[in-house]
């Protein structure tokens, strides 16, 4: 039942509200509305209890295990929530005087510094507001830095056909064109595909290593030189720094640009859909071109840079400040972990992984790529499966939902036929990893044996499997009340 | 754990990674703290901010939240749920993000309603990339913006759509009236050679100012040019709102309304999270970035939701999609969603209308000291802009440093944005601040004005 | 599955406590404890989840209509929560200064007159942590003041046969006799039986107005003339104000002590089961012997009273001052609604009630007590469906539990044979009310048709009909972990 | 409604209460509010109150709360529902319960603990009336309690007790050890005749010194005498539990535990809501107050928790029950249950620990001062009485308000309750108490001692 169907004329949360409307009749009347809006009209009492009965439906970290690949579902601490959102940062106006607002930027400072040290980059920006956004800061910095020097010739962006879906978009986004590298079978990137395809053409190669195949460029060195002598520069994609978090830095690799996904790595949750935060780091050379605002420190004060400051900058890329709620969180998270916790991060990340990985061998499963580590995550391919029992990896999926797992990744990367991406990250205990693979493995057994019951799944949610081509086919975005 | 993977040690695991190239240690990241000792130091940090009295706006208001919205909204499902990918187990959320697109339509008349953008400046970005993909009939990718419109939404637009070869063109404003005129967006229109792709235009605009929609909408539509509005979405429960903006019977409304969903429950927070509305005609729906649910029915034909249209999106459609953007700002929709249910119509006029009532309330009182008088004629929503008296010979700056030494946080300075105003502020007064609040604000403003240049600029240092 | 079953050695939320153990070899071996408790050892990830997960188990007002007569289960406003949480409320020691503390005790202060004024009554104290404590701190006063005038032979109390079990329980702990008296078909008190009782060996008389029968005692002043007269006190068990505040006050119908649930009258969260507070009004004789400690102002300051001030205080009931974040809570409460708010509270919740009686009545339901009004409660007997159909109250509460409601009180009052006491509040929407009488009386059509239906409920809840009988008889009161 | 109903207006509900009786407007409680103007008033309110560094204890301590304890209390789920009555829809307080049951039996190493008491005091007097019901052996209804017991604790339990005849008998401390001997238990004992009910024992003790639990338990039990134990519960993560006093082999510990369970995850909150823990050996659990969950199976022999021995509550028993108490503390003992979890065992040791040694450096630091000593011997835990010198003519209510004015809450003033003690404070450092703040708390102490008495007069006027 939709809120828009508890409504009944007239009624309406009022101690939260003016009572009365103070009059408005000196703004002409064509100015006006003339209907009130087709709002749902209910009481408090019922607008709490639908939405908390609506977030009964959902699926969540804090209520079941959710090995959802590239998405790096961690536990969100829940002192992240309460501290960030203490009245203090709550009340803040976005343009309070830098000096009446150094609590803040104390954390954003501190912030920008541990990223810098955590990925090896020389300064960061906190602004974007999503990992695609920091691809499009990325993307355009790049395309910035060969302007500065007149080299305006390099119209391509390089991408692995690996690559998640935002890496192209981006790159057209930001002008540029967008040429595909192949993937060799064992993860890697196909280098001699990448000698052929680099040229004066080349701004960069995006590139996320560990790679969306769960396993690490191990030729990045390789990689790096390629698309530099070329004179392109190289961008990382940070959605898998949890792989690698305080064991190899992507400045170290050669990275002259990298986005951190903060809700991925560094725990802000996903809420549902966002929001996120792709904070920029960059090398020595595009410090000049990151996009506003950053904060810096002098006379022991904190302050913004503005463009007076900095010239050069692509500009902004939000009204204000990106998203601060978000960037105290993941700066809370970041001091619980300190130095030690970030190796700790990487380590039980991949030890987790590598375990479910040996597991789903172990249980008869096809890894996409066998004989390597894994990284924070790893891939099954179904696609004997779908050969001989006509499951598919969305069937798969569905299944896990009635056995109170929420579904890995499945169909990306692109690549693998019928994979299910699974990254349990470092939070979960052997005890959650061990009864989703023995449900993995009893679903296994129903589609050599009953695959009905898979193609029937889910059947314990709040709804069936739903139907999809009808939604595409039949538009229904909005209810439309009837006044 | 190790056995089963047939190593001794974790650091075996990292045995792909060229040993050369392994990391040191952290030295500057901090060593790891308790919970006990963070608290400790968030505390801290969060009362070196200031509580100084908000009489500004500028893009971000302060208005009053019911305790329910965020007490809900981060409920453990809702707040570290993922994108609803996975349908049947995030019907929460996806039945939620629906409502919202329902209730974003219902406010703002528009057909369609996208499940959010990041915030309310790149919001117009992608609302901008969106005309042009949809205006087909114009080849000239130039956009006509208004000064009117705010200057950082003006800014990251720029941002973000200079990559395609975008030209954003600017419409200065009627210098007695603050708004732009129709026969100004003409006059650029000719200057431009006439074929232009889309037109901005901020209900109430930057300054507060009421522009002239209608005619400028159906002027607009008469000369093929598409309509992207820029709206602060709680005035739309009193102001015309831009699905019915234009008198015109044919192809009547903006075409692509966008925003800042901050002012329905999002707190100032600094900056964000907020939200990008963006709404839009039936008819240019397959051009809309961002993710959108859809009603549909299961198996056994009962009621679902789903994530639907998303062969637009970049997961899909790679290089050829419709916005690069994948995670939005789903869990500030979810607070608004539940602010405007709270709220209802009635609720959102009444705050409205008392954010119209007390803005007037705090202009009367400043007008009424000697050298503060207000700029532009006409009727103001929520923000007034105000002119200090040149002969006191005090920059805007300093004013507002002095009343933030008096606890109140005095209102945004224009004369960066808008050097010809002098020396000119942009006040604000939401529901929140009530008549000792604003009692105390001119009060202070008194007493700066009182005080001498020399102390105030002493004063001002000192801060 | 229990938190221990999810234990596994030596994992705990590490960030929550200092990292290692400091020494205690200081303390005398014996006195140490020698095996670490068997407690649960978990991440903070499993516990947020475990119990995340077990909230969900409950129904509550948040989720469900929950009609639980005499319990007033209205809504309980999210902002009393947070508001009352405000750090400077929550860090206060109770032991500060009131000099340091006079925020709070401005709101206990005018708590205590909002009181006096919404029930008539001269002064209240606050001190009782919930009804019970509250008839409790009652009785001792009336206890306390007939010995202060050296009248020792009142040794009885009398109570209605309605009454709630803390009436006569409570008379007992102050040493007290329990003398019934029975109630007539109608609801009223047989005053004749009254009349009969009384002498000098009474105390007082406890009764709550409107009664537990759902309706208002309304031979109220004869009552009270013949408790008088016979030199006994009477006592207000305030459970039941809800329905009449604002409209009449138990001081004006002759009370002379009274308490009050704040966590019925006043929305101060049930919390599965407390905490509460029993605050307790007297009329002006009674003042002297009021429980600790209750606070004053003088000279423009807010002070607790201590022993000093009140030597015939009956004394103190708990360490400190109640349950002060309760107490805030309906501070907050009485704050929102305001003088034309109780009333309204009284008047939604008299309307509600005797809306649902009058459909249960046009739906073919037996009224206990038919051709009066009902308080904000009412009263179905469902004798007729039991010896017809063989199916019990108790079926009836469980079959509704399945159709998405919170059973209505059954067996109480224990003088009407399976008995449903329905009470809605005003918080509800007339909506809610309609979907609960549709649900009743589809189980009523049920029980004629297919009684095994209402047998077998419930069969939508995380568990099915639980054995009570074992649990008393194979006590299982705690998980004893092997070590 | 009015319809259904068949009457013409709501005030004809009320038709049966006699109209001169009939409420008129209730002048004493000021309009209602809406929650922005509420919200403010209790902002004003609580920041009003003291945010002094605190050292006091006494039985309410500042400790460290996870912030997942109270995020997840007050989901409406718990929050928000009542006593689980209706057991198949309350599965979740119910099985929530019976794990706090399991943990503070764990912890008390008791054998059965109940759902909860009100607090601390009042449980110690229903432990009381408890013991009388249970020790059919005793006639005398007297109880030993030594005066190192909680002073208010001692008051509660005589305001509870005192209707049914039962005696509370002191028995005073060794002042050289603050603590009671075995001797003086055994003098007063033979005082009062011999036959004694029971007999309570405080640890750590109200002066935080260690009681010589196991002689005086073996030796009550030897006499016939119930031993009812008052524990702080944190610290039974490190001292030996009720459950184990006692060396002798048969009968061992004490039969009735209770305490405060403030320590395990309530916020100090002004005073309460706390809960007061009541745990008893197998033999006397139908003596047991309060509710009591237990485990049991459903139709499908699946496992599920009910409230079980009801017929020993006032609900069925009435006035035969064990007690009155209906309405307990359960939302605080759903905090303290998942405060329990996180911490485990080890967080739990961790955290005393930390008390105690903060509590040692405190008194090293105060003691260091001159004039300033520590008035007992022996092991202190989480709370230590230091003596302010007599020769500075100062009372310890002086030197505490000259504290509160440099903003440290310096402790609990003794000189009211144990007057023997001169100008005496207890003080207290828990884990939150840091080096820097106990060292502002050891200069501000010396400062004040330095001051001169008249000056520190005028100064605790003037607060
Ligand atoms: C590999 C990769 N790159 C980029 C992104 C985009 O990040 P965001 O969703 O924060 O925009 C994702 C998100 O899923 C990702 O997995
Ligand atoms: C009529 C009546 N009296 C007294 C009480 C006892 O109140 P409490 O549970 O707050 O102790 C109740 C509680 O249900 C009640 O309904």
């Amino acid at each position: 039942m939709l809120i828009f169907e508890h409504s009944s004329k007239g009624r309406r949360g009022a101690p939260q509200s003016p009572a009365e409307k103070a009059s408005v009749t000196s703004i002409p009347e064509n100015l006006l509305r003339k209907d009130s809006a087709a709002l749902p009209e209910v009481s408090e009492l019922q607008a709490v209890r639908h939405y908390t009965r609506l977030s009964q439906k959902n699926f969540s970290i804090d209520t079941e295990f959710y090995p959802l690949g590239s998405c790096t579902m961690k536990y969100n601490p829940r002192a992240c929530n309460s501290l960030a959102m203490l009245p203090g940062f709550l009340n803040a106006h976005p343009l309070t005087p830098d000096a009446q607002n150094q609590g803040f930027l104390a954390c954003m400072h501190e912030l920008q510094s541990m990223l810098c040290e955590a990925t090896g980059m020389s300064a960061f920006s906190l602004a974007p507001m999503a990992g695609a956004q920091g691809e499009f800061a990325g993307v355009a910095m790049i395309d910035a830095y060969h302007k500065s020097r007149g080299d305006d010739a390099r119209k391509e962006i390089l991408v692995p056909d690996a690559a998640h879906g935002t890496n192209p978009a981006t790159a057209v986004m930001c002008g540029f064109a967008v040429k595909e590298i192949p993937t060799l079978d064992n993860g890697d990137v196909d280098l001699e595909a990448l000698k052929q395809a680099v040229g004066p053409q080349t701004a960069g190669l995006m590139l996320t290593n560990p790679s969306t195949l769960g396993v690490f460029e191990r030729n990045i060195e390789a990689i790096a030189k390629v698309v530099h002598e070329a004179g392109g520069l190289l961008y990382y994609d940070g959605a898998n720094l949890n792989a690698i978090l305080g064991k190899i830095r992507p400045g170290d690799m050669g990275f002259d640009v990298i986005h951190s996904n903060l809700h991925k790595t560094f725990s802000t949750p996903h809420g549902g859909g966002g929001p996120g935060s792709g904070a920029v780091g960059v090398a020595e050379r595009l410090i000049p071109f990151l996009p506003l605002p950053t904060v810096t420190r002098d006379n022991e004060q904190y302050r913004y840079l503005t463009a007076e400051d900095c010239p050069q900058s692509i500009g902004r890329l939000s009204a204000f400040m990106g998203n601060p709620g978000v960037l105290l969180r993941a700066y809370i998270y970041m001091r619980f972990l300190g130095r030690e916790g970030m190796v700790r991060v990487a380590e039980f990340a991949t030890l987790n992984a590598n375990y479910m990985m040996a597991e789903a061998k172990r249980r008869g499963f096809t890894l996409a790529i066998d004989g390597r580590r894994a990284s924070h995550e790893f891939i099954i391919t179904l696609k004997n499966e779908a050969r001989e029992h006509h499951v598919s990896a969305m069937d798969f999926a569905k299944r896990l939902l009635d056995l109170g797992y929420h579904a890995p990744t499945t169909y990306f990367p692109l690549l693998v036929p019928e994979c299910l991406l699974i990254e349990p990250t470092e939070s979960e205990a052997k005890e959650a990893l061990d009864g989703f693979m023995d449900a993995l493995e009893q679903i296994k057994q129903e589609a050599e044996s009953n695959p009905e019951i898979l193609h029937a799944a889910p059947q314990t949610l709040p709804v069936k499997r739903l139907d999809e081509v009808r939604a595409a086919k039949q538009l229904d975005l909005a209810f439309k009340a009837e006044l | 754990m190790l056995d089963s993977i047939g190593v001794d040690s974790i650091d075996d695991l990292f045995d792909e990674i060229p040993a050369h190239l392994r990391a040191g240690v952290l030295e500057a990241v901090p060593h790891g703290m308790n919970e006990m000792d963070i608290s400790r130091l968030m505390r801290e940090r969060a009362s070196q901010n200031s509580t100084a009295l908000c009489f500004l706006g500028a893009g971000a208001y302060e208005h009053h939240i019911p305790s329910a919205v965020w007490e809900i909204t981060t409920r453990g499902e809702f707040y570290s749920a993922y994108t609803p990918y996975q349908a049947e187990a995030s019907q929460g959320t996806l039945q939620l993000t629906y409502e919202y697109q329902s209730m974003m339509t219902a406010l703002t008349a528009m057909d369609v309603s996208n499940a959010s953008m990041y915030d309310g400046a790149s919001s117009l970005a992608e609302a901008i990339l969106m005309a042009v993909r949809a205006n087909r009939k114009s080849k000239s990718r130039k956009i006509l913006i208004p000064t009117t419109v705010n200057p950082v939404y003006r800014k990251t637009a720029h941002t973000i759509v200079k990559g395609q070869q975008i030209e954003l063109v600017d419409v200065p404003y009627d210098h007695a009236a603050g708004t732009v005129t129709l026969e100004q967006v003409k006059q650029i229109q000719a200057q431009e050679g006439g074929d232009i792709t889309a037109l901005v235009l901020q209900q109430p605009n930057f300054f507060g100012c009421l522009e002239d929609v209608d005619a400028i909408t159906d002027w607009a539509h008469e000369n093929n040019i598409l309509v992207i509005a820029v709206i602060n979405p709680l005035t739309m429960a009193v102001l015309n709102p831009p699905g019915n903006w234009g008198v015109a019977d044919t192809n009547p409304g903006a075409d692509i309304a966008c925003g800042d969903g901050q002012p329905l429950g999002a707190p100032m927070s600094a900056g964000g999270p907020y939200y990008g509305l963006l709404c839009c005609k039936q008819a240019l729906v397959r051009q809309m970035p961002g993710r959108i649910v859809g009603r549909t029915v299961d198996l056994d034909d009962k009621e679902g939701f789903v994530l639907t249209l998303q062969a637009r999106e970049q997961h899909i459609r790679r290089s050829k999609a419709t916005s690069n953007i994948c995670t939005n700002q789903g869990l500030v929709v979810t607070a608004s969603t539940i602010y405007m249910a709270i709220q209802g119509a009635q609720g959102l006029e009444n705050t409205a209308a008392a954010c119209f009532a007390n803005n007037n309330k705090l202009v009367e009182k400043l007008t009424a000291i000697d050298g503060v008088k207000k700029v532009f004629a006409g009727s103001h929503f929520h923000e007034t802009v105000l002119q200090l008296d040149k002969s006191s010979g005090r920059p805007a700056s300093e004013v507002l440093a002095a009343l933030m030494d008096k606890g109140v946080l005095g209102g945004f300075d224009l004369s960066l944005d808008y050097p010809e105003l002098g020396s000119a502020i942009l006040v604000c007064a939401t529901e929140m601040r009530n008549d000792d609040d604003i009692e105390i604000y001119a009060k202070a403003l008194q007493e700066v004005l009182n005080m001498s240049a020399a102390t105030a600029a002493q004063l001002a240092e000192s801060a």
